[in-house]
């Protein structure tokens, strides 16, 4: 049982094995759900919030946040990819069967036995929901390890809503608390309309105890720290995931550099209190 | 390990031997500059060079360097890992800091096996400096105008002969390759003594404040008014980053044939003081002016790379202030910071309002 | 990534052909592009003339009103439009003029016949129909296009660099050319063609356009730095990027 | 269809002529078997050249000017700093001439192994294009871009590039190739001789359509060298001019169909280029260069305006063999780097003339206080635009019997043999010295 991490630890960083497209699901124009086989039963076990480095050959290679959860990986995992650019714009041209590159896992995943007994709060726009999947399926599949799970994510519009299939299914259970936005409203849509912040007046939370999970385009982190905050949720237990530009996911290239720190192998999770001396960060 | 000495006129005879075994890369004259570059023969080295235009971390991590190959036909796909052995001749002492520097990067956490091989199959010869190289190098106020280790051999220039420091055994045997590098005598040590002490009063400390206070003084300097000047005036042309012997960021892009099948994985050097450099999908640029990647730059020159690595992010070669157009350079930087350093008190807002 | 040979075809409007000549190059070291793709229409160098194509490369200014129509064609026939070269890009030096009273230019040079021959003020072929990607240069560099027409058929669309010349100059361990007493537009220049110029001894010109984020100001002053005058600082940045200048300023053609 | 068909009423419309450089097209109509209109129309858009040169300084005219045509560019290139040095009173070093011929004959070869590989070549061998016969002869194919290469590395090594060079400058170089550069070229200029001796033998086996015209032949000509840069301007009918007394030669007008001027001499029209060359400085070629025109069948003074071509392959043979001599010299007497010669005044006139591939071309620049304050040139093709289209009102009766396609394709294969260079021919650079 060979694992994908230490396929490049011993040859070479860069290199990524070849991994098989085995099923394609559009979410919404822009997003696919990537469903990827490595070859030889190598395992890519990872943890929740970590992320690979995903390539198409010939096009290049961009930082992927596993959307499956380590949960429910039938040797198999799931990224949920935008076109957004050059690779990603290839990679929705391809076909179940084609042939992607992988390395990883890479990053710090999300702590997730400091949030064992806590009640978790997510806090999610757009894209942020690929990442929080992960998180939030390994929770339900240990459901009786945590508090309260109350999940608000917003979107741009009800189409623009990730996994639907999904929510509905958190949704209908007891045990979770899901409340949805949107910026602007379609035919048909009774829910929310605003920011996700709005959302905020609808949870009751018991801050002490309470672990928030961040994850977002940049824009959302400041508004949704300063609900938190004011709610008195701890420093220590506002959680976030950073994106940065990155080359190689090891702390070499430079790009995602936030002062000392480096998003991808310090990061990209980290807390409130390791990051608010850190001036630009958020 | 103690030191050998070799008269000049037995120089080329050593590096004769060198090049029969490792490719030899040193400072040559072309025109008016000098590069490392190849050495086909002794007489292309310049060992009384002044500062080359980039610096010899190109040999360990070049400009343009294949990652991998691969070819989806085949389903093959290589690292291109190089392994020549080559002898790195006549580097200066802040640049063999600076190769520190990249040493601790490449070797933190994932090592970097690309850059281990080629370091790996990399001999060290540096060499003493004995006058500043330019007007705008600085070494002595970064400390690194001398070297204790990190060398395989380091050379010294006593006038018809050089002292040659030897610091690893793989130095030893290079320097084996000749018969004509002697012990040192008595009188050797006292030459090699007086060099030493007539070369330091040569060499101005041009840094107002000492190095162990930069990161102190970057920290209080966060929202110093000079980043805005700074950033009015720069080009933003990157060329302070490329020629910054302790610079390593890179891009990676991907180059294809025909078949768009087969082709390459390709490393090149980046810069953070270039516009794109923090941009991500979308189109947010997390360092959108000239301003904060002038800030980024020396905040990493002065601050992250000492709490990241315990080793200082600048050695004072100058070769930025050399490139820069519009004379941005670290020293007045440093000074001016220094010069409008910010109260404590006055710095300790919140990151938030 | 099997897909049928795109068909592709090579126009021009007001220019040298410099750059259909350099793409001919191109096959010196790249004949497999002849296999890779399908040309149709080339009129400099064949007589075949295709009209059924989908990437159409243009070199050029449109410097008449009655070539808006033969660009429309193209444009409506073309799924991508591809501007080659400094003419088609950026109005090239066919735009110099622009800063002269255009009645003036056309007597200067026809006299008493001025009116026989068409023209108005040279532009970018992007101010007349929506342009897909750009190969800068004058002329267009051999590898980058090479390279462009490989991310076409792999559906990417080519970006145009963002790095300045410099970068590319400083990786060459070139000598600064403003150290030999001559003044380059490199530090506002995209990259991408080697930073041929200062690697032979001359300063930049500006043939690739300016980067998105140019700083001016701060180069003007480095140029008057290095005995410049304000006239002289004019020519230089007027060779390539008279449109381009004439934008920044808010300045009409005349 | 063969031409069995006598067409009283003929109407050709060859809507931009391919395979040559820049927009032209050729209208000729026949009625009742009778020539009512032969036209050559240039409807290249008009650039400007000269107006553009005004206020200029001088050190940028030769880029600018490079930019009338890249494939002629190191041609304007060269005789754009011509024109400069003589109005300000440059003089060049050897080694500049040296530098500068070599260059030259990068250009010369590039341009005439393009025109008479990829634009020529395919009419014979019955094809639209040179890319059928990368699959069909790629032997030939090949041999052209490896002889094009080859050109293209020479000004590649000297000045940059080709097209648009860029080491050249007023008084010399900016750049200098190494003596290992040189020795390269030297290598590789010895072994395409064996593609030259290829080439001419492919063109001995060409079918050249027999037709002529009695015309006059224009060239530059120097009494010591096969010239390409400077000389003095001598014509096959009688006459020669010095440079400054060009104007007297070309007397340019202008006609309603084409955006380009036209000139004549000492008859209704005069032509330019190898051929004229050739008729002109016959006895000045390489011996390998005249026994390649009698192998093929080329002998001064030859009317045939086919025969172009078959001019062009015997200077291509000069060029290289010429090449290999300067070469030799370069390297006997090393290349030094060097600053490019002073200007001896700031304020002048002069005139710079070269043979470009496809003929004489003339810059004339009037400086003062260092800038450019008029300009005219005289393009080859504007000198030839004329006399293309007397031949073509000569040839078309002689071939009435043939279909239209025949007459189409022999026309535009006259034409193309001018190898004229359209976009050069359309800047019109006026005589405007205030
Ligand atoms: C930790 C992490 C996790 C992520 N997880 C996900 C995920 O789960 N799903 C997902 O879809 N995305 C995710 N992303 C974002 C994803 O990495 C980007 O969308 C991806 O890099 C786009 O790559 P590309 O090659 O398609 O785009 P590129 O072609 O690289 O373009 C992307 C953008 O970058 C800029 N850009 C790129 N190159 C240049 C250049 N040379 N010059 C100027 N601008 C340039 C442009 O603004 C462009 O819009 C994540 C990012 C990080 C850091
Ligand atoms: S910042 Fe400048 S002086 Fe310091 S090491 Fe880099 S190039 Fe040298
Ligand atoms: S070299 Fe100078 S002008 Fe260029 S990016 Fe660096 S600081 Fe700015
Ligand atoms: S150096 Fe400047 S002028 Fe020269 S080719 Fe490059 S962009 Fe054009």
């Amino acid at each position: 049982m060979t694992l994908l991490k230490d396929k490049i630890v011993s040859s070479s960083l860069y290199v990524p094995v070849q991994a098989t497209i085995r099923d394609i699901r559009a979410l919404t124009p822009l997003e696919k759900v990537f469903s990827l086989t490595l070859p030889d039963g190598m395992l890519l076990n990872h943890e929740p919030g970590q992320f690979v480095e995903l390539s198409v050959f010939g096009v290049g290679e961009a930082p992927i946040s596993i959307t499956s959860s380590p949960s429910r990986s039938n040797g198999f995992f799931e990224l949920c990819v935008r076109n957004a650019g050059d690779m990603t714009g290839v990679l929705h041209q391809m076909k179940p069967g084609d042939v992607v590159g992988v390395r990883g896992p890479f990053g710090r995943p999300f702590p997730m036995n400091r949030f064992l007994g806590k009640d978790l709060i997510f806090a999610i726009g757009g894209l942020g929901l690929a990442p929080a999947r992960s998180v939030i399926n390994q929770v339900l599949d240990e459901r009786g390890k945590y508090g309260k799970v109350i999940i608000l994510y917003g979107a741009r519009t009800p189409g623009d809503l990730l996994f639907t299939d999904e929510l509905e299914e958190w949704d209908r259970r007891s045990d979770v608390e899901l409340h949805l936005t949107v910026d602007r409203p379609a035919e048909g849509w009774d829910g929310n309309v605003g920011v996700i912040t709005t959302l905020f007046s609808h949870v009751q939370v018991y801050a002490r105890n309470t672990v928030a999970i961040t994850l977002g385009p940049p824009v959302m982190y400041r508004f949704v720290l300063m609900e938190l905050l004011g709610k008195g949720v701890p420093e220590g237990n506002i959680w976030f995931s950073f994106e940065r530009r990155m080359k190689c996911g090891v702390g070499k290239c430079g790009h995602c550099q936030i002062h000392h720190l480096y998003t991808c192998k310090d990061g990209p999770t980290f807390s409130f209190a390791e990051i608010k001396h850190l001036e630009g960060a958020l | 390990m103690g030191f050998r000495v070799m008269p000049k006129s037995a120089f080329p005879g050593w590096v004769e031997q060198m090049l029969q075994t490792y490719r030899v890369v040193g400072p040559r004259k072309i025109r008016d500059r000098y590069m490392f570059d190849e050495v086909n023969s002794p007489g292309d080295l310049d060992l009384t060079y002044s500062t080359t235009v980039l610096p010899p971390k190109k040999v360990l991590l070049p400009q343009h360097e294949e990652l991998l190959s691969f070819d989806l036909e085949s389903g093959k796909m290589e690292a291109a890992i190089d392994t020549q052995p080559t002898v790195l001749l006549g580097v200066h002492t802040c640049d063999l800091h600076a190769i520190r520097l990249l040493d601790a990067v490449f070797e933190d956490g994932y090592a970097d096996q690309h850059y281990i091989a080629r370091r790996q199959n990399v001999l060290l010869v540096s060499l003493e400096c004995l006058s500043p190289c330019t007007e705008k190098s600085f070494c002595k106020s970064m400390g690194t105008l001398s070297v204790t280790e990190g060398y395989d051999l380091h050379l010294t220039d006593l006038g018809d002969s050089y002292a040659i420091d030897i610091g690893s055994e793989r130095g030893q045997a290079l320097l084996e390759l000749t018969e004509n590098a002697q012990p040192a005598t008595d009188a050797d040590y006292s030459r090699l003594n007086q060099t030493l002490s007539d070369k330091w009063p040569r060499f101005p400390y041009r840094l107002e404040s000492d190095i162990t206070e930069l990161a102190n003084l970057l920290a209080v300097s966060y929202d110093s008014d000079l980043w805005e000047e700074l950033g009015e005036k720069c080009l933003g042309c990157g060329s302070c980053t490329i020629v910054c012997p302790t610079c390593y960021c890179f891009n990676v892009i991907d180059e294809v044939d025909f078949s768009l099948n087969a082709g390459s994985r390709i490393r090149q050097w980046d810069g953070c003081t270039l516009s794109q450099f923090a941009v991500v999908a979308g189109g947010h640029n997390f360092r959108s002016t000239n301003q904060e990647r002038q800030r980024h730059r020396f905040f990493r020159k002065g601050k992250y790379q000492m709490e990241a690595y315990g080793l200082v992010g600048c050695v004072g070669c100058g070769r930025c202030a050399e490139a820069c157009l519009v004379d941005i350079n670290p020293v007045d930087t440093f000074n001016e910071l220094s010069r409008r350093r910010i109260p404590m008190t006055r710095r300790h807002k919140e990151v938030l309002p | 990534m099997t897909q049928q040979k795109p068909k592709i075809a090579f126009f021009d409007f007001a220019s040298c052909e410099g750059c259909q000549l350099t793409v001919i190059d191109s096959l010196q070291t790249n004949l497999e592009l002849l296999n890779a793709v399908e040309i149709v229409n080339f009129r400099e160098a064949m007589s075949e003339k295709g009209q059924d194509y989908q990437i159409a490369f243009i070199e050029g200014s449109c410097s008449r009103k009655s070539d808006e129509a033969r660009l429309q064609a193209i444009r409506e026939q073309a799924d991508i439009v591809v501007a080659l070269g400094a003419c088609a890009h950026l109005g090239g030096v066919n735009a110099v003029r622009n800063r002269q009273p255009l009645e003036d230019v056309r007597t200067y040079v026809y006299g008493n016949k001025a009116d026989w021959y068409e023209t108005y003020p040279a532009r970018p072929i992007s101010q007349v129909i929506t342009v897909d990607a750009t190969i800068p240069g004058c002329p267009i560099d051999r590898d980058e296009f090479i390279a462009s027409v490989k991310m076409l058929l792999q559906g990417r669309i080519p970006k145009l660099p963002e790095t300045p010349l410099c970068v590319e100059c400083k990786l060459l361990e070139n000598q600064c050319v403003y150290t030999m007493g001559k003044v380059c537009l490199g530090p506002i220049v995209r990259a991408g063609c080697k930073a041929i110029c200062p690697s032979f001894g001359d300063g930049c010109e500006g043939c690739r356009g300016l980067v998105s984020e140019p700083n001016m100001e701060s180069l003007k002053q480095v140029m008057a730095e290095h005995g410049m005058a304000d006239q002289d600082i004019s020519h230089k940045l007027d060779l390539f990027l008279t449109y381009q200048m004439m934008n920044l300023e808010n300045e009409e053609p005349k | 269809m063969t031409g069995t068909t006598l067409t009283p009423d003929i109407a050709i419309d060859v809507h931009h002529i391919t395979r040559v450089e820049g927009h032209g097209n050729i209208v000729v109509d026949v009625e009742k078997g009778e020539l009512k209109r032969c036209e050559l129309q240039i409807v290249e858009a008009p650039r400007f050249f000269e107006a553009m040169l005004r206020g200029r300084p001088y050190g940028q005219a030769s880029h600018l000017t490079s930019r009338i045509c890249g494939i002629c560019a190191v041609g304007h290139a060269t005789t754009s700093l011509r024109a400069t040095e003589t109005a300000l009173g440059v003089e060049l070093s050897e080694q500049t001439i040296l530098l500068r011929k070599l260059n030259f004959y990068g250009e010369i070869l590039d341009s005439h192994i393009l025109h008479v590989y990829m634009l020529v070549a395919p009419d014979f061998l019955g094809v639209g294009s040179v890319i059928p016969l990368a699959t069909s002869a790629p032997d030939v194919v090949l041999r052209a871009l490896r002889m094009k290469k080859l050109s293209g590395d020479i000004c590649a090594v000297i000045a940059g590039r080709h097209t648009h060079p860029i080491a050249m400058t007023v008084g010399g170089f900016t750049h200098f190739p190494t003596m290992e550069k040189l020795e390269q070229l030297r290598e590789r200029l010895e072994a395409v001789r064996a593609d030259v001796d290829e080439t001419v033998a492919l063109f001995q086996t060409l079918q050249i359509p027999d037709f002529e015209r009695e015309t006059e032949h224009i060239a530059l000509h120097k009494p010591d060298e096969y010239a390409f840069i400077d000389g003095v301007i001598k014509s096959t009918d009688s006459g020669e001019w010095p440079l400054d007394r060009y104007l007297e030669v070309t007397n340019e007008y202008m006609v309603p169909h084409s955006t380009a001027k036209r000139a004549r001499n000492q008859r209704e029209a005069y032509a330019v280029g190898a051929m004229a060359r050739v008729n002109v400085n016959y006895d000045l070629l390489h011996p390998k260069a005249k026994e390649a025109a009698v192998a093929l069948g080329l002998k001064p003074v030859c009317h045939n305006p086919y025969m172009i071509s078959v001019a062009q392959v015997v200077e291509i043979v000069h060029a290289i063999e010429d090449s290999i001599v300067l070469t030799d010299a370069l390297l006997k007497r090393g290349v030094e780097w060097e600053e490019p010669a002073p200007p001896a005044r700031l304020s002048g006139e002069g005139v710079g003339s070269c043979e470009v591939p496809r003929g004489i071309l003339f810059h004339h620049y009037k400086i003062e206080d260092g800038l450019i304050v008029g300009a005219n040139g005289v393009i080859p093709t504007t000198q030839n635009l004329q006399n293309a289209e007397e031949d073509m009102r000569a040839l078309v009766p002689t071939i009435l019997d043939r279909s239209q396609e025949e007459i189409t394709l022999a026309l535009e294969m006259l034409v193309r043999a001018y190898d004229p260079c359209i976009s050069c021919s359309t800047h019109l650079l006026d005589v405007r010295f205030e």
